[in-house]
């Protein structure tokens, strides 16, 4: 049911009962918050915790599908010229589309920005947000049509100005392909530098538009809503034909798994068919990650569902997991250089480890965004982005209790 | 000799004379109870009273806002001199102490993977709950070992944390730091303990831990008012213990413990001879 | 003009105060844990030397030499010293008591500081003129604030590391100190002061 | 399954690089130096090397089997400073001397503080600044090259930096001859340590971390940059008096100092402009002490102030926080 940030959706349905494709099965609780949907047709074989990708176990809903994959019949099509905005967004509220970049931030709650924050800039991510993945790649070079419908009707949303799609300049195909299609309509492609991370929305935006969302502000802050082209072309699904988000894209790669792919997965497959998918394993896996290398969460086992989140399973063998033990910091620097927020990392995360939170804090602790680029290149192997994430996770408790 | 004296005199009355009138001018007001109260307070600035240093819990008994009882490393002596600064009537506290309730060292109970990054149990719970299979398990990566400020906790060669009881001021710094609660206070009086805080049915307690309670009720069969069974976790009820030590021997599992007959396996911390009244 | 040019720098930097008269060590190693702290102490020292300067010059010339009591000098710029310090110290405590809780004892010691002494004595001894005087105060004690501030740096930054447990808190300071006086030697002979 | 997985916070790959990788990289490019040292010095200049090599690596394991910390010198950090310590040192040297640099070094500049990443001061540096004030007759006493298999016996002489200033004390005036042997000065074929007399191999050294990218451009060359820029202005001032920047380059310790000393990393600032003001700092302090000090040479004492006012640099240097530079106002 824990399917994207923000409160958990609430089951609808009971042990025994039948369920068709795209019907309702959890209910949205909060603003922040969306239903989950089936993702084949089936009966509900349990309603119990289950163990989820985030590490503990999650109430979960559990259907048994009878193979005939069929839909539910209250699929509402709708016509885009006959819509309000408000209308638009109720729709992508209840098809439960959720930003697929990994963050899983519901989108209906990006797409109704408070009115006095005018978008003038709406920017399509399709940077792949970690090195590994390619799911974002395949899915403009499949299915260009239903990601610029999307963006169509986000830019209706919005009322934008100016639209842009980035995309990194090493992916000549994607950049032509689209180019062709929406030769005419007044959408930009933007071939934007390859580095990590370029797909962060923040460093998207100062790439995109040159203007730096400000410390502790969001991208309405300066005009920009930011989608990822995945999100696009679910809200067109959503809109367009009515239906939920029951299915996305993933990555599945790693030296250790035998035949890498990208999927077109449903939603809540576990992780040990999509590894049966792409030919099995070469070897027992030293580390299972959900998600992409540097921002990903490590898995207990293969028994967790795939979530709308699920961007890339990544199977690395025993010689890849970097085990080497922690040094001290040398100061050498480089996690300085690294970090895309401009911040020192090591100063950060030392303090963090002091619990000198004031300190930390003082240091711009909160701007971290956890990209791991820091952690990437410390030669002393410091744990950088997990000090500073305990830190951040420390400071947030403490004003909670003042 | 008379121009020394003079001239000596005249500097001294000049300079007395401004800082007389600075004095004046540059006032601060200083409630002495205040400073007196700082003199007795032991000074480690630990937190315990709930306010930032002993400075500040000066200040609030100054001010008359709380008990004098909120210092747990000052102890009685304590109060009692505070009581006579503030001119009031003492109300001891009972000493308590911390206990780490977990005896499941990596040897005991099982670890469901390794671990790698920051040697800190909380960014380790973060982590798919824990490397240690029991939710309620030690993690053994020295949080409250590192938080204790007056170094009572002792960490085992095999990952277990275990509190000093001599050495434990009651203070609950290393409560406020461990992920998974298995600290608890405790009445320094007591002695015996059930070394567990696993709420799974015995059969997955068995699954992961050789030594933790299997909810099997045999304690409170034994001495019924001493022990207590809840979501199957036995623990001794402290106001009624008298006679728990003699449950220790039936314990399958082994996981009640008398502290003052000596502390977990592993550990180097030697029982202090016990001085609880009811001692076997 | 050159003369009062080489004062200032000798006193700063040749003959820092502090690293290579080893004058005003107590406040040096009490008040630089914290770099704004130590900013503190040397402003309320330079205010106290510049200050003490000048009281102690009018004394020694219209006081002591005319009526032939030297010898009293000492006992005369103590008392002076003394009432100057808690003259700054009742300031400071009205006017910023953040700053007077972090200073805490060490500014009552500033009274015996023998920074501010030897410097009254030393002026008194090289026969500076009143200008001269006060430049040679005030290079004092910009060089005693240079130190402690340098010297709070390194401690703080001492916080972060993993300092053997023998050797924090006074021992590596006192270490620290020397190496930060032996880099000063750097300046010896640069001129003549 | 049956083996355990590893779980750990992200991120799960690494770029491989390690410390003792970086470590042994700048090991690798102090040879060259050393070889010109034992080339021009002979056997006096390997066995300075080897003693306060292996001195330095003793201290080591020495202090933390005292401490009861795990001996770490596999990660080579105590071998380059023992390197370095050795450059940093005459040729003539009795072994005590160099074995004495060798336990200060280690015991009182780095480990006392905690080891690797904790001094402030560089610890080669802190033990040569003590030998030389403690024994300055040892120190300071130079002998001329003797390129190896010549026969000769070590002769002592000046360096030339020291014969300037003893020149500049005695007339006021800068003997000519001393500026005209710059090729011999940028080979090594002079008096000084035993490793700052080449430029050339310090600098063969220097590209080599400069193409593993261990080294960055920002303090050397501030460093020589600000060297030569400022005592251009004494020297055209006064070319009688005062050397030529050229001169101020390759003699003395600039190279060494500029490319391996002032670029260690532990006691420099992390910020692009902290260390860009370090370099700069280092150049003025260099160029006053050669120039007006009582000391022919500046350079370690000039990196040794800066290290001092390195945690303050790196205070007031912060890099500006992504999102609070201003241009975030939306437009």
């Amino acid at each position: 049911m824990a399917q994207h940030i923000g409160a958990p959706a609430v089951a609808s349905v009971e042990v025994g009962q039948s369920v068709a494709k795209g019907q309702e099965i959890g209910s949205a609780k909060g603003f922040v918050s969306v239903p989950v949907h089936a993702p084949t047709s089936g009966e509900v074989v349990a309603v119990e915790s289950r163990p989820h990708p985030w590490g503990t176990s999650l109430p979960a809903v559990v259907i048994k599908p009878d193979g005939e994959d069929r839909w539910t019949a209250d699929l509402q099509p709708g016509d885009p010229s006959a819509l309000s905005v408000d209308d638009i967004v109720e729709k992508v509220r209840l098809a439960g589309v959720v930003g697929m970049g990994g963050a899983a931030f519901p989108a209906h709650v990006k797409m109704s920005p408070p009115p006095e924050k005018k978008i003038s800039t709406l920017i399509f991510n399709g940077v792949e947000c970690e090195p590994y993945l390619t799911a974002d790649h395949r899915m403009m070079l499949e299915e260009p049509e239903r990601i610029l419908q999307g963006v169509a009707l986000l830019k209706y949303v919005f009322g934008a100005d100016r639209v842009v799609i980035g995309i990194e300049a090493n992916k000549p195909d994607a950049i032509a392909l689209l180019e062709k299609e929406c030769a005419g309509a007044p959408v930009e492609i933007l071939p934007l530098q390859v580095k990590y991370p370029q797909g962060a929305e923040k460093q998207l935006i100062a790439a995109v538009t040159g203007r730096e969302v400000p410390s502790g502000g969001l991208p309405m802050d300066v005009g920009v809503a930011v989608h990822n082209v995945s999100t696009a072309a679910a809200v067109a699904d959503a809109v367009l034909f009515g239906r939920p988000l029951i299915e996305r894209v993933c990555t599945v790669t790693g030296p250790a798994i035998r035949e890498p792919k990208n999927l077109r997965i449903r939603i809540g497959t576990p992780l040990s068919h999509l590894v049966e998918v792409c030919g099995g394993l070469t070897e027992d896996p030293g580390k299972i990650v959900l998600g992409g290398p540097m921002m990903g969460f490590t898995q207990l086992g293969f028994d967790v569902p795939a979530t709308r989140g699920t961007s890339g399973l990544l199977l690395l063998r025993d010689e890849d997991v970097d085990r080497q033990e922690e040094g001290p910091c040398i100061r050498c620097s480089r996690c300085v250089q690294a970090c895309p927020m401009h911040l020192l990392p090591t100063t950060i995360a030392a303090y963090s480890r002091r619990d000198l939170l004031a300190e930390a804090s003082e240091y711009c602790a909160m701007d971290c965004i956890e990209c791991g680029s820091c952690s990437y290149v410390c030669p002393a192997t410091i744990p950088l982005v997990q000090a500073i994430r305990y830190g951040k996770a420390a400071i947030l408790a403490k004003k909670r209790n003042s | 000799m008379l121009a020394a004296i003079l001239s000596l005199g005249c500097i001294g009355l000049v300079a007395a004379i401004a800082l007389g009138l600075a004095a004046k001018k540059f006032a601060v007001e200083v409630d002495p109870r205040e400073l007196a109260a700082m003199e007795v307070l032991p000074g480690a600035n630990c937190g315990a009273c709930g306010f930032p240093g002993c400075a500040g819990y000066a200040k609030a008994l100054v001010a008359g806002t709380i008990d004098l009882n909120q210092c747990p490393p000052g102890g009685a002596d304590v109060v009692a001199k505070l009581a006579r600064i503030l001119g009031v009537e003492a109300s001891a506290a009972a000493r308590e102490i911390a206990v780490v309730l977990c005896q499941g060292d990596n040897r005991k109970a099982q670890v469901k993977y390794q671990y790698l990054g920051l040697a800190d149990c909380t960014a380790a719970q973060k982590i798919a709950g824990g490397p240690k299979a029991c939710p309620g398990g030690c993690l053994g990566l020295a949080s409250c070992q590192r938080a204790c400020p007056f170094d009572a906790i002792e960490m085992t060669a095999d990952g277990l944390a275990v509190i000093s009881r001599e050495k434990c001021t009651g203070c609950r710094k290393c409560l406020a730091v461990c992920p998974r609660n298995v600290i608890r206070m405790t009445p320094y009086e007591s002695a015996i303990h059930v070394l567990c805080n696993s709420h799974d049915k015995g059969a997955m307690v068995r699954k992961y831990c050789q030594i933790g309670c299997i909810g099997c009720h045999i304690c409170k069969k034994t001495i019924p008012g001493a022990y207590k069974v809840e979501d199957f976790l036995a623990t001794v009820v402290y106001e009624q213990d008298e006679e728990a030590i003699e449950a220790i021997g039936k314990c399958p599992t082994k996981c009640i413990r008398d502290f003052s007959d000596g502390y977990p396996e592993g550990s180097k911390l030697l029982p202090v001879a016990a001085d609880k009244p009811h001692a076997a | 003009m050159t003369d009062l040019f080489v004062i200032l720098v000798s006193a700063i930097f040749v003959n820092n105060f502090v690293l290579a008269r080893f004058l005003g060590i107590c406040p040096f190693l009490g008040v630089s844990k914290k770099v704004e702290t130590a900013m503190g102490m040397g402003m309320a020292v330079t205010f106290v030397m510049t200050v003490a300067t000048v009281v102690t010059w009018f004394v020694q010339y219209f006081v002591l030499i005319p009526f032939g009591i030297e010898y009293l000098q000492t006992i005369a710029f103590i008392l002076v010293i003394a009432s100057l310090v808690q003259l700054v110290e009742m300031v400071i405590q009205k006017v910023s008591p953040v700053l007077y809780q972090s200073l805490g004892i060490f500014l009552p010691l500033i009274t015996t500081n023998c920074a501010v002494l030897g410097l009254a004595v030393l002026n008194i001894q090289k026969d500076y003129t009143f200008l001269e005087g006060i430049v040679f105060a005030i290079g004092a004690a910009l060089g005693f604030t240079l130190a402690i501030v340098l010297f709070a740096g390194l401690r703080e930054r001492l916080e972060l590391c993993a300092v053997p447990q023998s050797f924090r808190g006074t021992a590596i300071a006192l270490v620290t100190a020397g190496l930060l006086s032996l880099a000063f030697m750097g300046f010896a002979g640069l001129v003549k002061g | 399954m049956s083996k355990q997985l590893y779980l750990s916070s992200s991120p799960h790959i690494h770029s491989g690089d390690t410390t003792s990788k970086v470590m042994r990289a700048v090991l690798y490019s102090l040879l060259p130096a050393c070889a010109v040292a034992v080339y021009f010095f002979g056997p006096a200049a390997l066995t300075v090397l080897l003693i306060a090599t292996l001195g330095c690596l003793a201290t080591e394991v020495v202090c933390q089997r005292l401490m009861g910390q795990p001996v770490t010198i596999a990660d080579g950090s105590a071998a380059i400073t023992g390197v370095l310590l050795a450059l940093n040192l005459p040729p003539s040297s009795p072994w005590w001397l160099t074995l004495l640099g060798a336990v200060i070094a280690i015991a009182i500049g780095k480990q006392v503080y905690g080891g690797l990443g904790s001094n402030p001061f560089n610890p080669a540096l802190v033990a040569r600044v003590v030998l030389l004030i403690s024994f300055p007759v040892q120190m300071t006493t130079w002998s001329s090259p003797t390129p190896f298999g010549s026969g000769l016996d070590l002769v002592t002489t000046a360096t030339p930096l020291g014969e300037w200033k003893n020149a500049v004390m005695l007339t006021g005036q800068m003997p000519p001859e001393l500026q005209s042997g710059m090729v011999d000065y940028f080979l090594g074929n002079m008096a000084g340590c035993i490793g700052e007399v080449s430029a050339l191999a310090l600098l063969l050294g220097a590209g080599y971390l400069f193409y593993k990218r261990i080294l960055t451009w920002h303090i050397p060359a501030t460093f020589v940059g600000t060297v030569v820029l400022f005592s251009s202005v004494f020297w055209l001032a006064s070319p009688d008096k005062y050397p030529n920047p050229l001169f101020h380059l390759l003699t003395g310790g600039l190279v060494l100092g500029a490319f391996y000393m002032a670029t260690d990393m532990v006691t420099t600032p992390v910020s692009t402009k902290g260390m860009l003001f370090f370099g700069v700092g280092c150049g003025v302090l260099t160029v006053l002490i050669r120039l007006f000090g009582g000391y022919p040479e500046g350079v370690s004492f000039a990196i040794l102030l800066m290290n001092a006012a390195t945690p303050l640099i790196d205070r007031y240097t912060r890099p500006k926080t992504f999102g609070t530079s201003g241009q975030g106002a939306t437009s």
